[in-house]
């Protein structure tokens, strides 16, 4: 059994992780801009960010939740990268990070306290934008937990396993044994669930920036804006993971996880530039039709 | 409508259930049962040449009990139910006097009639009658003395003394029947003989009882009637 | 022995003494009469003494000084004696109560009443058809009498009424005693049982005229309009006597006659007595007079009586025993009742609020109303529990079913009413009562009779035996010593509940299933009671009622038998109710609690007696083993539960229920209470997976219900205005995953059950306690009305934090464990679909959470709570103890599960978790939940010590230190996000939260009610209709009975 | 037709009697016509309880010298039956204590009212 011997590779996965997280969130930002027919910001801009808020001498806090708030949405993220493997096949048992200490449930699970301290931080602040995304934020969740239950559900009953590094291993051996092709359509319900979860337009209602001004994070700055940074980068990395552990097989070596990491955030992105911004039951609703469907269907292949 | 439809529908129902009753009645060619133990031993047992008071005074003299517990219960009731108040008690109601011919009459006839209520009652147990009809023709005898004289009043405290005393003493009677005879109300006591049957003296305690009754049951319709002639004062 | 003659005679001769010794004044003459029939009670009762010592027996006692038939004869049997010492008894008791009354009467009154106690005597003790005939008169016209003991044209009209119905019976009894006598030639009731000279069309026809009468004057529906009147209409002092002494008279008397008519009438009364508990049940409900009320459910008990009667050949030994029972409470509780509001001179129902003047009078009322509805202790209990036993032993379903809804129908309009007493606001200044010595003695009297009887009822039935009645014991102190300060009462209180845990600890030992159940219950009441010390004062009346639900909570889980079972059961309904009703608003929610609480008892009474078919005993363990109907039994057992775990269509009353408690009993009721549902269940399916049946469809049916419980739950949570109603929803969600969970059937899903019930316990007793202190505080329920207290109360919100972060399943906390076990139960078992609509309730669930702890603690604090302090340290320290409890089962969850999944081994040998140490694995997926804890643990606090290195002087913000579309509020209210959060949520969800269950209670009240209200119109208030009634009463009996022979 | 018997002419009419007071009791509105109505109705019963007790050719239940001739000295086959006339005694005697309790409560409620029309006398119902 894999214990904290190789925490060594488990900090230097965290290392890559963050910074190319930071890397593909410039690239978004970029894309977007020239979408819009905008030049945009230069790549290297996110590291300077950070240096800049984590720079800044003057904190101001609204109290000790308020405080905490980053922290636990770093923790999250960075809790989230510990309990996946980074990567999966022969050999790279070093790579599996923490993954033995719980299964797809605490991943899944595990997310949530990301945002659940992040919510009641903002939420000490007492900026309205706050509650608002978070409101948003939560029922959205709802929504999508149906089809991505339903499709992880369907995936675990395949593979008769729910540990996500034996779902991965499972679909090695070339591309025909992703599970995007021995169970598309519980692949199709998860991936449209992973619209949600990524949380770009249309979905992106949370941080709805020229509604409720980036929502949560409105009222933190300086180092709190830092770790939401670096939180955010992590997220948007583990999240892509998730999906190509789920049903992508997973990566062997970190060429692959990159590729398919970036190839997995930009379908989101790219979707998120094509269609505007849906109202929140508008969301809510479309998650209960198509992605719905699918996942009541997936489960339905399994149940007879 | 409805209503009237139910009530023909009603008396038509027991009409039917009459018929049926009558259809299944033939009439008796002989004594049965106890009537006929009545028949034959009623003489040499209780000793009453009525066999109809000996069932009434003797064998089923608890029924009698009750009658006139009734009687009494009855004359209670409504001596609280038609209760004047104090000030209705004290006004007098002056009636106009009645015909000369029905005073006069009264006159003659009330103690007549007491007469005839008492032997009623004496001889109960030789000939038709009893305590009962005794004492309702004396309180016939009541009634024509109040419709002569409609301001008279009776003396209440009388009535309650006879009432009461008869009363207590069938009661005794009863219970001496427990001590020196057979059971509660045995009109046949040791020591006490049947007498010559036929006589009035005979038929054990029967004429006794009787006689009382007849006071009791007299006492008990006068006061009645006492009450409902007072309760026209009520306002 | 005295022989019974002299109670005759001692009533007849001071009768006509009374005459003359009545100059003597009134009191001697009440006194003297008090005296007869205190004679009477003696004798009477000797005779009972001398039966049950057995030497007895019965005694035949002749007149006249000839033997029967030729004379009349009484007999003195053992039940000539049991119920002329009740009608003694009730007597004196009603000279007592009536002892003025009669004096301003005057002496005859006395006479009257010596003569009508007499009569029930005799008309009990006769042996004679004619004599029976002629007592009866006697007690009609002495009750057409004592009817006037109050003055008034209501009363002359139903004495009126009384006497013209009863003349119409006596005539046809009359009528049907001289044809007998005319084709037997006797009238003593020995030569006439079985006599062959009735075989013949006028001998049928003479019985069924007798039999008719004697049926009329048990006052059958609907030929009763007259009863009703004479119980509303004389003062209240008689109508008790009249529905307890004469009732028990006339009921003999069917009795007597029933053995002339034979077998063959036997069915034709039940079903009268049918047609009469339900009709006059029924009818009850609709009504607004008190009098009125209690007259109709006296007539119903007649009817129950009846349906005994008719069904006595079924019920073999037990039959004495459902008699004196059921007999016996409806004297005692009725004739106490009628007292009562002869004392309490409130008319309307509502108006009965004004006797909360007077506790004492208000428990008394209490104790009647649960001794007529067959609450234990009291006998009807014992004796209904029996009665329904022995009917299904031989399959008399519908008779059971007519039994309980009556006995539901009488549960409404009692405890409607009893709600009006308990909580209806007392402005009738004008109405006052007084409590007269000499009326309070007699009430005293039969309620203490009432427990005595109840208690000896219950040594007589073997399971009865082995109730432990030292509890119910300790709550009657503490009604007596109520007045005692509440630090006093509490303490004894909570001493009393670790004390007797101490000592039936041992007897659990062995039985570690009970024993978590047992710990839920009491270590969580003791807790919750350190909270009762945050309380000023005396708080009167909490104490009895919070510990009487903890007896019925032990009880239930010390019971070995169904009976001692349902004791329990019905106990601790009836705590609950008292300490919902307390609440400030909590009037209509008591009432909805304790009517689906009934109707849930009254289905695992009937689920009990299909499961007792074929046995002896009442064993608890034959619902492992259950022989006949499994299905129905199992079901109906599983419904009745589902009512106390306010499963999906059961569930309404329980939001206002755990809403509006008081900040103590919302926990009780809700952390605890409902486990106890949970407890019932989980026996059911013990039972289910012992028995040889397939029962796997009802699992199934189990599973889908508490799928869609979890669902309306959450749902019904999210939309919440009020604190309390939201966490009352949430555990309505939450009850619906441990149905779900029980439901599974497989060794995960039975681990995934307890996990789910004792972590409930513990975040639900946080959540509410927390909550409910908060409330205290800030005096209002509605959580827009709050927001920003974590500046003021920062102890209570981190026990909310832990508190929603354990109930939404996030990790590292224990709310995980119970999730991790669900989604492998769930794919092992393969529900997927009910397991899916779970885990999406489950994501509900956030949104409620997240809205309890952003709207009350974060955001923006109103001015009118800037004063506010921490919450009271009572309520902190059951908080954090239960916390603490929290994080161990979260860091070693092994200490509990491992434990637990040994007990579910008894019943799922296999397929549960593998354990490595701190790792537990499935078939399908491994979890650490010390590793999970340490890890996030170590992430946490490093980030934490990071961040801090960054920002070394963050200082403090003001409130409006905000920037909000580029204002800066001034106001809280406008910048605080918290009514109507969701929505943007509801406009897409809407669908689901419109109030289906609601309506379809309220549609079906609504039948209820029109019924009630269109078919009591038949008792138009004339007597010569009341008349019509009675004969065509006949007439249908008639054409019914024998008319098709003919 | 066959001349009915005494027995059974009672018989019926005491059976017509009862109906007929029947009819006046459920028909009637005024008390008193009530009142007496059930007066009809005892004596209806009283008579069928007399005629059931009647034999063909027998005398009163005394015995005197009539029922010595009648039978010699043979009682039994003399006299009618007993029982029913001593029990009808007693039933007039109660429908006597019943009438005038019930025209007690006729003169009160009377006095009530004003009136003697049952429909008026319906204070307690439903």
């Amino acid at each position: 059994m894999t214990n904290f011997s190789n925490i060594g590779y488990t900090l230097l996965g965290l290392f890559l992780v963050l910074n190319w997280g930071m890397l593909m969130s410039a690239t978004f930002r970029k894309i977007v801009a020239r979408v819009a027919g905008r030049h945009g910001i230069p790549i290297y801009q996110p590291w300077i960010d950070l240096v800049k808020n984590a720079g800044t001498r003057t904190t101001l806090s609204h109290g000790v939740m308020f405080y905490l708030g980053p922290v636990f949405r770093l923790t999250g993220a960075v809790g989230m990268f510990l309990f996946m493997p980074a990567l999966v096949g022969v050999g790279n048992d070093h790579w599996l990070n923490f993954s033995f200490q719980g299964d797809i449930v605490l991943v899944l699970y595990f997310q949530l306290f990301g945002m659940l301290g992040m919510a009641l931080g903002a939420g000490e602040g007492g900026q309205p934008h706050s509650a608002i995304g978070i409101g948003r934020g939560l029922a959205q969740h709802a929504a999508i937990e149906l089809p991505l239950t339903l499709g992880i559900l369907s995936l675990a009953i395949q593979y008769q396993t729910l540990s996500l590094v034996d779902i991965a291993n499972a679909q090695q051996g070339g591309f025909l044994n992703w599970s995007l092709f021995t169970n598309p359509i519980a692949s199709a319900a998860i991936l449209l669930a992973a619209l949600g979860a990524m949380g770009h337009s249309p979905f992106n209602l949370v941080k709805a920036p020229n509604e409720i001004p980036i929502g949560p994070p409105t009222e933190y700055h300086g180092s709190y804006l830092g770790i939401l940074m670096s939180s955010g980068a992590i997220i948007h990395v583990m999240e892509a993971a998730l999906f190509m552990n789920l049903v992508f097989g997973g990566a062997t070596n970190w060429i692959e996880f990159i590729i398919k990491t970036f190839l997995i955030y930009f379908y989101s992105v790219f979707v998120g530039v094509v269609f505007p911004r849906f109202r929140i039951e508008q969301s809510v609703v479309w998650f209960f039709k198509l992605p719905l469907v699918l996942g009541i269907i997936a489960i339905l292949i399994y149940s007879f | 409508m409805l209503r009237n439809f139910l009530i023909a529908l009603v008396l038509a129902s027991f009409g039917f259930i009459f018929l049926n009753l009558y259809n299944s009645y033939e009439p008796k060619t002989e004594l049965t049962g106890i009537a006929a133990h009545y028949a034959e031993n009623g003489a040499s047992e209780v000793g009453a040449a009525n066999l109809v008071t000996a069932v009434v005074v003797s064998y089923r003299s608890f029924d009698t009990l009750g009658e006139i517990t009734i009687l009494f219960l009855t004359a209670a009731i409504i001596s609280f139910f038609l209760k004047l108040s104090n000030e209705d008690e004290n006004k007098v109601i002056i009636h106009k006097g009645t015909s000369e011919i029905l005073k006069t009459a009264s006159q003659l006839l009330i103690p007549l009639i007491f007469l005839f209520g008492v032997y009623v009652f004496i001889n109960g147990h030789l000939t038709p009658g009893g305590g009962f009809q005794g004492g309702a023709i004396i309180a016939s005898g009541v009634v024509l003395a109040i419709m002569a004289n409609p301001n008279m009043t009776i003396n209440h405290t009388v009535i309650v003394w006879v009432e009461s005393l008869s009363g207590v003493t069938v009661v005794i009677i009863g219970v001496l029947g427990i001590i020196l005879g057979g059971g509660f109300l045995d009109s046949t006591l040791d020591g006490y003989g049947l007498g010559e049957f036929g006589t009035v003296f005979s038929a054990g305690t029967i004429p006794v009882i009787y006689s009382l009754v007849g006071l009791k049951v007299g006492a008990e319709i006068s006061n009645i009637l006492n009450k409902y002639q007072k309760s026209q004062k009520e306002s | 022995m005295v022989d019974p003659i002299f109670i005759v005679v001692a009533a007849l001769g001071v009768g006509f003494l009374i005459g003359i010794l009545g100059k003597l004044g009134k009191t001697f003459t009440g006194l003297l009469s008090l005296l007869t029939i205190a004679f009477m009670t003696y004798v009477s009762a000797g005779w009972l003494l001398a039966f049950y010592s057995g030497s007895q027996v019965a005694e035949v006692i002749t007149t006249a000084g000839f033997q029967a038939p030729f004379s009349i004869s009484l007999l003195m049997g053992y039940n000539e004696a049991f119920l002329t010492t009740i009608v003694n008894f009730m007597g004196l008791l009603g000279g007592i109560y009536l002892f003025f009354n009669f004096g301003r009467k005057g002496r005859n009154a006395y006479v009257v009443y010596i003569v009508f106690l007499m009569g029930l005597n005799v008309v009990i003790m006769s042996r004679d058809l004619f004599n029976l005939f002629v007592f009866l008169e006697i007690t009609s016209i002495a009750t057409a009498g004592l009817i006037l003991i109050e003055d008034g044209n209501r009363t002359v009209g139903a004495g009126f009424k009384y006497m013209l119905a009863t003349s119409v019976i006596s005539s046809i009894f009359l009528l049907g005693i001289i044809f007998i006598y005319f084709f037997t030639g006797t009238l003593s009731l020995e030569d006439l049982y079985n006599n062959a000279n009735l075989q013949n069309a006028g001998g049928a026809i003479a019985i069924f005229l007798v039999m008719v009468a004697a049926i009329l004057e048990m006052k059958p529906f609907p030929a009763n309009g007259w009863g009703l009147d004479v119980y509303e209409g004389s003062h209240q002092g008689f109508s008790a006597l009249i529905s307890t002494a004469t009732a028990t008279a006339s009921f003999y008397m069917l009795y007597k006659i029933l053995l002339i008519a034979g077998a063959a009438w036997n069915y034709p009364i039940a079903l009268i007595g049918a047609f009469t508990f339900i009709g006059a049940n029924l009818f009850a409900v609709k009504q607004k007079y008190a009098r009125r009320m209690l007259s109709y459910s006296s007539i119903g008990q007649l009817g129950l009586l009846m349906m005994i009667m008719g069904l006595r050949e079924y019920l073999g030994d037990n039959l004495n025993f459902i008699v004196v029972t059921v007999l016996l409470t409806n004297v005692l509780a009725k004739s106490g009742f009628f007292w009562l509001i002869g004392m309490v001179k409130a008319l309307k129902l509502k108006e009965w609020a004004i006797i909360r003047r007077k506790p004492f009078m208000l428990f008394l009322m209490g104790v009647f109303i649960f001794a007529l509805i067959g609450f234990p202790p009291f006998p009807s209990f014992f004796g209904k529990w029996e009665f329904i036993m022995s009917l299904a032993k031989v399959g008399g379903f519908s008779w059971i079913a007519v039994i309980l809804i009556g006995s539901f129908f009488e549960a409404i309009y009692l405890f409607r009413w009893y709600g009006m007493a308990v909580k209806g606001e007392d402005i009738y200044d004008n109405l006052e009562f007084k409590t007269k010595l000499n009326k309070l003695i007699p009430v005293g009297i039969v309620t203490a009779l009432l427990f005595i009887i109840g208690y000896f009822s219950a040594q007589y039935t073997e399971a009865g035996a082995m109730i432990n009645f030292i509890p119910f014991i300790f709550v009657l102190v503490l009604f007596a010593v109520d007045k005692l300060p509440l630090m006093v009462k509490n303490i004894a209180s909570i001493a009393a509940l670790a004390l007797h845990f101490y000592m039936i600890y041992p007897n659990l030992a062995g039985d570690n299933l009970r024993l978590i159940f047992e710990v839920i219950f009491m270590v969580g009441g003791i807790l919750t009671l350190i909270a009762g010390f945050s309380y000023k004062g005396v708080r009167r009346g909490f104490y009895p009622v919070a510990i009487l639900m903890y007896a019925g909570l032990t009880a239930i889980i010390e019971a070995h038998t169904t009976l001692g079972f349902f004791y329990g059961w019905e106990l601790m309904t009836a705590g609950s109710y008292f300490l919902i009703i307390r609440g400030k608003k909590s009037m209509p929610h008591a009432l909805s609690y304790m009517l689906f609480s009934i109707a849930g008892a009254y289905a695992i009474l009937a689920g009990f007696s299909i499961a007792g078919i074929g046995y002896t005993d009442f064993n608890l363990d034959i619902l492992n083993n259950i022989q006949y109907f499994p299905n129905w039994a199992y079901g109906l057992l599983l419904v009745g539960f589902l009512t106390k775990t306010a499963s999906i269509g059961l569930h309404i009353w329980l939001p206002g229920a755990h809403g509006e408690a008081e900040s103590d009993v919302s926990p009780m009721v809700s952390a605890i209470l409902l486990k106890a549902g949970v407890f019932g269940v989980v026996l059911t399916l013990i039972g289910m997976t012992k028995s040889d049946f397939d029962l796997s469809t009802l699992a199934y049916i189990l599973g889908w219900i508490g799928a869609l419980t979890a669902l309306v739950g959450n749902i019904g949570a999210v939309f919440q205005e009020d604190a309390k109603r939201l966490l009352a929803y949430s555990s309505i969600g939450q009850l619906g995953y441990i149905i779900f969970a029980f439901a599974i059937m497989t060794h995960l899903g039975w681990l995934t059950g307890f996990t789910y019930t004792i972590n409930h316990f513990m975040y639900k007793a946080v959540l509410f306690l927390t909550i409910g202190a908060v409330v205290l505080r800030t005096g209002t329920h509605n959580m827009y009305e709050m927001g920003g207290l974590i500046k003021k109360m920062p102890f209570a919100f981190v026990a909310v934090l832990i508190g929603i972060i354990a109930l939404s399943g996030v990790p590292p906390l224990s709310g995980f464990t119970g999730k991790w076990l669900f989604y492998n139960a769930v794919i092992e078992k393969g529900w997927y679909f009910q397991g899916t609509i779970v885990f999406f309730s489950g994501g509900l669930a956030f949104l409620y959470l997240f809205r309890l702890i952003h709207t009350i603690f974060l955001g923006q604090l109103k001015d009118n709570h800037r004063e506010l302090k921490e919450i009271s340290i009572w309520f902190l320290i059951p908080i954090y103890t239960l916390i603490a409890g929290l994080m161990v089962f979260s860091a070693k969850p092994q200490w509990v599960l491992q434990p637990l999944g040994e007990i579910i081994a008894n019943y799922f040998p296999n397929g549960g978790l593998r354990w490595d140490g701190a790792f537990a694995y499935t078939q399908l997926g491994h979890w650490t939940g010390t590793g999970v804890m340490i890890t996030i643990a170590t992430v946490f606090v490093s980030i934490l010590i990071i961040l801090k290195m960054l920002t070394r002087k963050a200082h403090k913000l003001e409130q409006f230190d905000v920037v909000f579309s580029g204002e800066r509020p001034e106001r809280p209210e406008t910048t605080h996000i918290a009514y109507n959060m969701y929505a943007g949520f509801y406009k897409a969800v809407w669908p689901l939260t419109l109030p289906y269950f609601e309506k379809f209670w309220e549609w079906a009240t609504n039948i209820v009610h029109e019924t009630a209200g269109f078919g009591r119109r038949v008792y138009s208030g004339n007597g010569q209709a009341y008349m019509l009634h009675i004969v065509l009463f006949i007439i249908v009996l008639f054409f019914i009975t024998i008319g098709g022979s003919l | 037709m066959e001349t009915l018997e005494l027995g059974k002419i009672g018989l019926l009419i005491g059976f017509l009697l009862v109906i007929v007071g029947f009819w006046g009791i459920l028909q009637q509105k005024n008390i008193i016509k009530i009142i007496v109505s059930f007066t009809i109705l005892n004596t209806g019963i009283n008579l069928v309880m007399v005629a059931l007790g009647y034999i063909k050719g027998r005398t009163a239940p005394i015995i005197d010298d009539s029922v010595e001739q009648l039978a010699n000295h043979n009682v039994i086959n003399a006299i009618v039956d007993p029982v029913p006339q001593a029990l009808v005694l007693t039933a007039i005697v109660i429908g006597f204590g019943v009438t005038s309790l019930l025209l007690a409560y006729a003169m009160k409620l009377f006095r009530a009212k004003k009136t003697l029309e049952i429909n008026q006398f319906n204070d307690l119902k439903w």
